[in-house]
């Protein structure tokens, strides 16, 4: 029973990740009609946030310390943040702790225009070229985009940790009435979570609430028809693009105290974020939401080891396996439209 | 059509300038038998690095070329001499290797098996490359090697930590100076002892491929034989990203220490998670919970950021190591470069020196020859103290350096801090150890 | 001529003669020349144009004539390159019959992964074909290491129990993979004046093969199946409504095509006897979809220029590293040579993935039907008088976007 | 006995009764017209015909055989052959290929794999189809790429696609939806030419009553999910049960 609760909060975690995802991908799918394969790099790029806006912070002089020797024997050259010179040490290296978090204001402006320039440069040349095309080119940019990010930041990992006070983790089991450290879960996949559902939560309200959501669902709808009302629909749409690229990277600027960013983690997700949009079903967001917790917690069960010693490497595929049987008994996933992507 | 033989482009070359300034009668020149694959008869020599230069690691990738590239610099006379001039064997002077200039190509291993294999046969088939080195996985390592077995070539393997390497798939070209599986459990089950005691519950978590699975079953053997109980053993994905949800059931195991049988991304992942689920900071069974890394990469060790902070672990070589030989590969790294090198940087430099200097000794390139030369060679000087290359499975024993992440690092590299240098006796085993059985050396091939 | 109109015939013969004379033409520069390093004529690399030519060819049997976009198809590849080593291993080195049981093997898998597969379509075919894939990569590297020998890949090892043919050589090496004797690996080269030029084996091997399989899917677009197919692509509600079953079709060619690659796996076992799990990775399966888009998704040629195109960036760019940028720009001044180096780095060596991606969108920005596209704006600039009329080429060019 | 049978069908969707004690009977060689108000149940019984759906009872003959449970390409290979409202066609084949496709599907039925011969080399079927092409007076476009024709020409083609197949049975929804005039004048004049070339069975799902009535034999006038009546042309125009359904004249 502890195991399952335990797993249950582990796969809503995942799950959250990948609906974010998910959920960006398919604001740009159902508005645009477009197969964004440079989603990840969005997120990637998200992520990336975190660490320039903590290599911003950390921005430093070097002050040389003769009492202490560098590797190769000369005087260490000691690096002394800026933020350090101005509020001094303990103000600075607080600053310098709440990096992550800062860093969502920092990708908010940052995402926007990413994703503005995207859709104005090149994506909006796409709309009315075959699938086939938007996947190649879509690709093409998220491979240049990730190389720019290896360029210059290398190839491996970066630690980009929360603040301190969101070190170690809670104990759920304690509440639920079993012992200590029973079900504990880290504080940053709490706020994780909690900022995942806001975010979410947040997308629904817009579209639902807005009149600029309200235009844009029945662009997803009838494209045509909404034109034809004389409503600029292509500015509403490079907008959303925006959003959703704001989406993307919001969720990787969180993820960063998780994993340690590299440049490739955009196309780890990838695969993963297209599997869970088509099992929630092509162009519905709450589909994409639902199969991303779906899919997360079953991903969880499916790595206890009570499971895994009845069918050794389910883990590896439970993913696909679910979302093959979910394709076969849901023509167009939980909750997809009729004729989306179908021809 | 003659004989089975792969390209000799160094003959060709020659032979088609040759052709071309005597002007003989016919243009056409078939290539001629020579003794062995890619036989160098200019004044030069081609030696193909193979290293990771896209995918998640390709900044070891990159290391390893920065010292291949000062390696051949060395040898060539250039630079300070690094450990040329530490080096027990003083057949290298810097005249490049038998008096031939060393020029070197490089390729992409990708980290695939496959892709790694295209780029070494490139090199052999299209630069007449007669040694290759690099990698920095040992699914790459294995691959290469059984190629190079094939096309009559040395192999001078990169970082490469399977058992398997010199063990089930060792290959009679193939030659590795990295540590394995087996060597980094048999210097960490002392030292965990001495730190955390007799009596304790583990619990590993296993990349699910071979190299996760020798390192967990030679971890598994040394800590049991000290007393150690092995609570659980869970194997993950290779591409797994979030390890929470193997990571969450482990405190309520029973377990005391966490063993975490991974590498690169893999490592840094998880155990990130592991911090971050606190599990440092608990009690269990009246202990502190703890958390082992067997193979530590400085590199890789990097993107963990503080959670490696006093984590046992060990690694082939480490640069703050104090002998002349380090010393001096340190210096001329470090001066060229800006930063020190990687245990990646050290092994491939150290490869490349051995091959030169085997090929000088045995006064020829033939992979026969140079093999024969490196097989029971006993050195000193490399950075790792005496050490041999065993004749019955081509791996070096020498000692073995158990790290903890540093507390209070000074630098960005000063991340590790050698804890113990455990004497070679101490990790050395019998060639048919059933670790390391299965395989067969075979006979050396010189291609022609 | 071949049963084929005088279009095809003349693109077969085209065929026939670049697979033929592949090693004059990727050899252009003299050997000793700076520009050598553009040479792509060696064994190897040659090998891999045609096997992953042959791959392309059958993606774009499906995905060119039916549309459906499969995004798993490297699995059958893997399948073909384990089914063919298991046969160097247990049977015999001759590649025969490890090429005939790879087709088998690719062949049975598709049929059962397109029978469920086809089921949907669009995008829905798209991920359970991916999906398939990549159970069987996850599995490969993983739970079926008894039969795929895991990350390591499956190779040949001294005491497999060949039954026609031995263990080990007489002097204690692995067999090499033959053709009757005539053993993958043997080339000859020839030096001509300052080039030389590498005639092997196993690439003429595969080269002859490849120019079969091109000759059937050449019969193929041409025939009543190839037509139903490009039917099912352009109006399957109109397909049944006129008494004909799409289903079948579909898998018939959803298993010629696996077959195909299935041949390009066991061919690629063949010329170098080692299955790793990689080769049936998601981004292998997206390697072909891409080699088949950026050549010019329905055309005859279109699928094998992508193929050359992608596997010439991979081996060659990456191995363009800095000293070789330096011997290049050797004759520049000392600040300009570095310059221009600073400028060619990031694109060449480790960057080679920036310069792919880079082509990737600079083909389909511009060239909408794909490199075969390409060729026709050069050949209608050339001859303007004849506009071109090919059946399956044109169906190439797109409507150009806004 | 008719060529098409329709006996006591009845379809539900939910609430809603689509279909209720449907009764039809088109008799070899007639043009029958099943006319009725949007909403009526037209498109739901045509459905019912070629095998998009099934009815919840009643029982649908074709020459003595029930049509229910059958996939549309299983109908068709009964004799029965469909016409959309939206002319649908292979668009991006070129017109010749339209009209084999079906010349295919009528010799070798419902999947035959000719991988390794020649379109080309069919020439029986190719001279059929050129035939049914001059027929309407579309030979000159045979090679075009079909998805840049007119609409009436794809119309026509549609047509021609399924008369080369020679069926026993022709359904036409709506043939002239959407048309201008003229050209619903000519397609009456393509239909009214190829009911006098051939003998042919055909029924015809119409709103308009200008193409009812020049081109219909029998009327079958369908409200709400029940066949009004059935009878000539000139009878239904002044049926009054016609007038108050369908012209809405009784409100």
């Amino acid at each position: 029973m502890d195991a399952i609760i335990l797993q249950i909060l582990n796969g809503l975690d995942k799950g959250s990740a990948y609906a974010l995802i998910a959920l960006g991908l398919t604001l740009i799918f159902g508005t645009l009609g477009v197969v964004n394969f440079a989603h990840g790099a969005l997120f990637m790029i998200g992520a990336f946030c975190a660490v320039t806006l903590n290599r911003i912070l950390t921005l430093s002089h070097q002050v040389v310390d003769e009492s202490r020797k560098d590797f190769l024997g000369n005087p260490l050259k000691v690096d002394v943040p800026y933020v350090n010179d101005w509020f001094g040490e303990a103000a600075g290296a607080t600053i310098i702790d709440w990096a992550v978090p800062l860093a969502i204001l920092f990708s908010i402006p940052v995402m926007i225009a990413i994703g503005v320039i995207m859709e104005r440069g090149l994506i909006k040349h796409f709309y009315r070229r075959p699938h086939a095309d938007q996947i190649l080119v879509t690709f093409g940019l998220a491979i240049v985009l990730q190389e720019i990010i290896k360029y210059f930041y290398g190839a491996n990992p970066i630690p980009t940790p929360a603040p301190d006070v969101f070190r170690g983790s809670f104990d759920f089991g304690v509440l639920l009435g079993f012992d200590p450290n029973v079900i504990i879960y880290p504080y940053w996949r709490l706020v994780y979570f909690a900022f995942a559902a806001l975010i979410i939560g947040g997308v629904f309200a817009f579209l639902q609430f807005t009149t600029f959501g309200m235009v844009v669902r029945a662009g997803m709808a009838d494209r045509e028809t909404v034109g034809l009302l004389g409503i600029n629909i292509d500015r509403r749409f490079t907008i959303m693009f925006g959003l959703a690229a704001a989406v993307a990277g919001l969720a990787g600027v969180m993820y960063a105290p998780i994993n340690s960013p590299n440049y490739h983690m955009g196309m780890d997700f990838l695969v993963l974020s297209f599997v869970v949009v088509v099992v929630g079903g092509m162009g519905s967001l709450p589909g994409a939401v639902l199969a991303g917790f779906v899919l997360g917690v079953l991903e969880s069960f499916a790595s206890m080891n009570e499971i895994k010693s009845i069918l050794p490497g389910i883990d590896q595929i439970i993913i696909y396996l679910v979302a093959i049987i979910i394709l076969l008994t849901r023509p167009r996933g939980l909750m997809g439209r009729k004729g989306v992507m179908e021809d | 059509m003659s004989k089975s033989t792969l390209t000799r482009r160094g003959v060709l070359r020659t032979g088609a300038v040759a052709g071309a300034g005597v002007a003989l009668p016919t243009i056409f020149t078939s290539s001629s038998a020579s003794a062995f694959t890619n036989e160098p008869t200019g004044g030069s020599v081609t030696l193909g690095f193979n290293v990771p230069q896209t995918g998640p690691y390709a900044d070891e990738g990159a290391d390893e070329l920065r010292a291949f590239e000062l390696a051949v610099e060395h040898l060539n006379g250039g630079g300070d001499g690094g450990m040329m001039n530490t080096f027990s064997s003083k057949t290298l002077d810097g005249t490049g290797i038998l008096g031939k200039k060393v020029e070197y190509v490089t390729g992409d291993t990708q980290t695939k098996s496959d892709a790694a294999r295209a780029s070494a046969k490139s090199m052999i088939e299209k630069d007449g490359a007669v040694m290759i080195s690099g990698g920095s996985s040992s699914g790459v390592a294995v691959a290469v090697q059984g190629l190079c077995q094939e096309a009559g070539v040395i192999f001078m393997a990169g970082l490469t930590h399977s058992n398997d390497t010199t063990g089930k798939d060792k290959k009679a070209n193939g030659f590795r100076h990295f540590f394995n599986a087996y060597m980094s459990a048999a210097a960490l089950a002392p030292v965990l002892e001495k730190m955390y005691g007799k009596d304790r519950k583990a619990y590993h978590l296993t990349a699910d491929y071979t190299w996760g699975w020798t390192q967990q079953e030679s971890i598994q053997a040394a800590t049991e034989a000290m007393g150690w109980e092995t609570v659980n053993n869970v194997l993950t994905p290779l591409a797994q990203t979030d390890f929470s949800s193997y990571i969450a059931p482990v405190l309520n195991s029973g377990a005391d220490v966490l063993v975490l049988n991974h590498y690169g991304g893999n490592m840094v992942n998880s155990l990130t998670n592991a911090v971050q689920f606190g599990l440092r900071d608990k009690q269990v069974n009246g202990k502190n919970f703890e958390i082992v890394v067997p193979l530590y990469s400085r590199l890789m060790a990097r993107g963990a950021g503080e959670n490696v902070k006093g984590i046992f672990g060990s690694t082939n070589w480490h640069w703050s190591l104090q002998d002349e030989g380090s010393k001096a590969f340190v210096q001329s790294f470090g001066t060229k470069y800006g930063f020190p090198p990687s245990q990646a940087a050290h092994t491939c430099y150290v490869q490349t020196l051995l091959y030169a200097d085997a090929v000088q000794r045995a006064g020829s390139f033939n992979p026969c020859e140079v093999g024969a030369a490196l097989e029971g060679f006993e050195f000193d000087g490399l950075g790792n103290g005496p050490t041999l290359y065993r004749a019955d499975d081509h791996q070096c024993f020498k000692d073995v350096l158990v790290v903890r992440g540093k507390e209070n690092p000074e630098s960005e590299f000063d991340l590790l801090e050698v804890v113990e240098v455990t004497p070679r006796a101490q990790v050395e085993y019998a060639p048919d150890h059933p670790m390391f059985a299965g395989g067969n050396l075979g006979s050396c091939n010189p291609g022609a | 001529m071949f049963g084929l109109g005088k279009k095809d015939t003349t693109v077969f013969v085209v065929v026939i003669i670049l697979a033929l004379c592949a090693p004059f033409i990727l050899n252009p520069f003299p050997t000793g020349s700076s520009l050598a390093q553009f040479n792509a004529g060696y064994p190897d690399l040659m090998q891999r144009f045609v096997i992953f030519g042959i791959f392309a060819i059958g993606f774009n049997l499906l995905f060119g004539l039916t549309g459906y976009l499969s995004f798993g198809h490297a699995a059958f590849l893997g399948m073909g390159s384990y089914a063919a080593v298991w046969m160097f291993k247990l049977l015999s080195m001759n590649v025969i019959p490890a090429i005939l049981l790879s087709m088998v093997v690719a062949g049975l898998f598709a049929v059962v992964i397109g029978y469920v597969s086809l089921r949907r379509s669009g995008i829905y075919f798209s991920i359970l074909t991916l999906a398939f894939a990549q159970m069987s990569y996850n599995l490969a590297y993983s739970v079926l290491t008894p039969i795929t020998n895991g990350e390591t890949g499956l190779q040949i090892t001294l005491d497999d129990p060949r039954i026609l043919g031995s263990s080990a050589t007489a002097d204690g090496s692995i067999p090499v993979t033959n053709l009757f004797g005539l053993e993958m690996r043997h080339f000859t080269t020839v030096d001509v004046a300052g080039w030389s030029f590498n005639f092997s084996v196993g690439y003429y091997l595969c080269a002859v093969i490849m120019i079969l399989a091109f000759y059937v899917a050449v019969r193929i677009f041409r025939s009543p199946f190839g037509m139903m197919l490009r039917a099912i692509k352009s109006n399957q509600q109109r397909l049944y409504y006129t008494g004909l079953n799409a289903r079948p079709y579909t898998l018939a060619v959803f298993v010629i095509s696996g077959m195909y690659a299935g041949l390009a796996g066991g061919l690629m076992a063949s010329m170098d006897p080692l299955a790793g799990p990689e080769r049936m990775q998601w981004t292998a399966s997206g390697e072909v979809v891409l080699m088949t888009i950026l050549g010019g998704a329905g055309t005859l040629i279109g699928p094998v220029l992508g193929a050359g195109f992608i596997k010439y960036f991979e081996n060659i760019f990456s191995k363009i590293n800095d000293s070789v940028l330096h011997g290049w720009f050797a004759f520049l001044p000392d600040g300009l040579e570095n310059f221009v180096i600073a400028i060619l780095h990031p694109f060449v060596g480790k960057g080679w993935h920036l310069t792919l991606g880079l082509m990737f969108m600079l083909v389909v920005i511009f060239l909408p039907g794909g490199l075969v596209e390409g060729g026709q704006r050069i050949s209608r600039a050339l001859r303007r008088d004849k506009p071109e009329d090919n059946g399956a080429a044109s169906k190439a060019s797109h409507e150009p976007a806004e | 006995m008719g060529i098409l049978e329709v006996k006591d069908v009845n379809k539900r969707f939910g609430g809603l009764k689509a279909l209720s004690e449907v009764n039809l009977s088109v008799t070899e060689n007639t043009v029958h017209a099943i006319i009725g108000p949007n909403g009526a149940g037209k498109s739901t019984l045509l459905n019912c015909l070629v095998g998009k759906l099934i009815p919840d009872t009643g029982s649908v003959m074709f020459d003595g055989q029930s049509v229910l449970g059958r996939k549309p390409f299983e109908i068709n290979q009964m004799g029965i052959s469909r016409v959309f409202q939206t002319p649908e066609i292979f668009g991006d084949l070129t017109v010749m290929e339209n009209m084999m496709i079906p010349l295919f599907a009528r010799r070798d039925g419902a999947y035959r794999l000719h991988a390794f011969r020649s379109v080309e080399s069919e020439a029986e079927l190719r001279s059929r189809a050129e035939a049914m092409l001059e027929d309407v007076k579309m030979l000159d476009k045979r090679n075009m790429h079909s998805a840049s024709m007119s609409r009436g020409d794809k119309r026509r083609l549609e047509m021609a696609m399924c008369l080369v197949q020679e069926p026993r049975l022709l359904l036409l929804d709506e043939p002239t939806a959407g048309m201008a005039r003229a050209d619903t004048n000519n397609t009456i004049d393509l239909l009214k030419e190829i009911k006098e070339k051939r003998d042919i069975t055909m029924a015809i799902i119409e709103h308009d009553m200008h193409v009812v009535f020049s081109l219909a034999d029998r009327i079958t006038v369908l409200a709400q999910g029940t066949p009004l009546v059935e009878d000539s042309p000139e009878n239904i125009k002044g049926h009054p049960k016609v007038r108050e359904a369908y012209l809405g004249e009784a409100a």
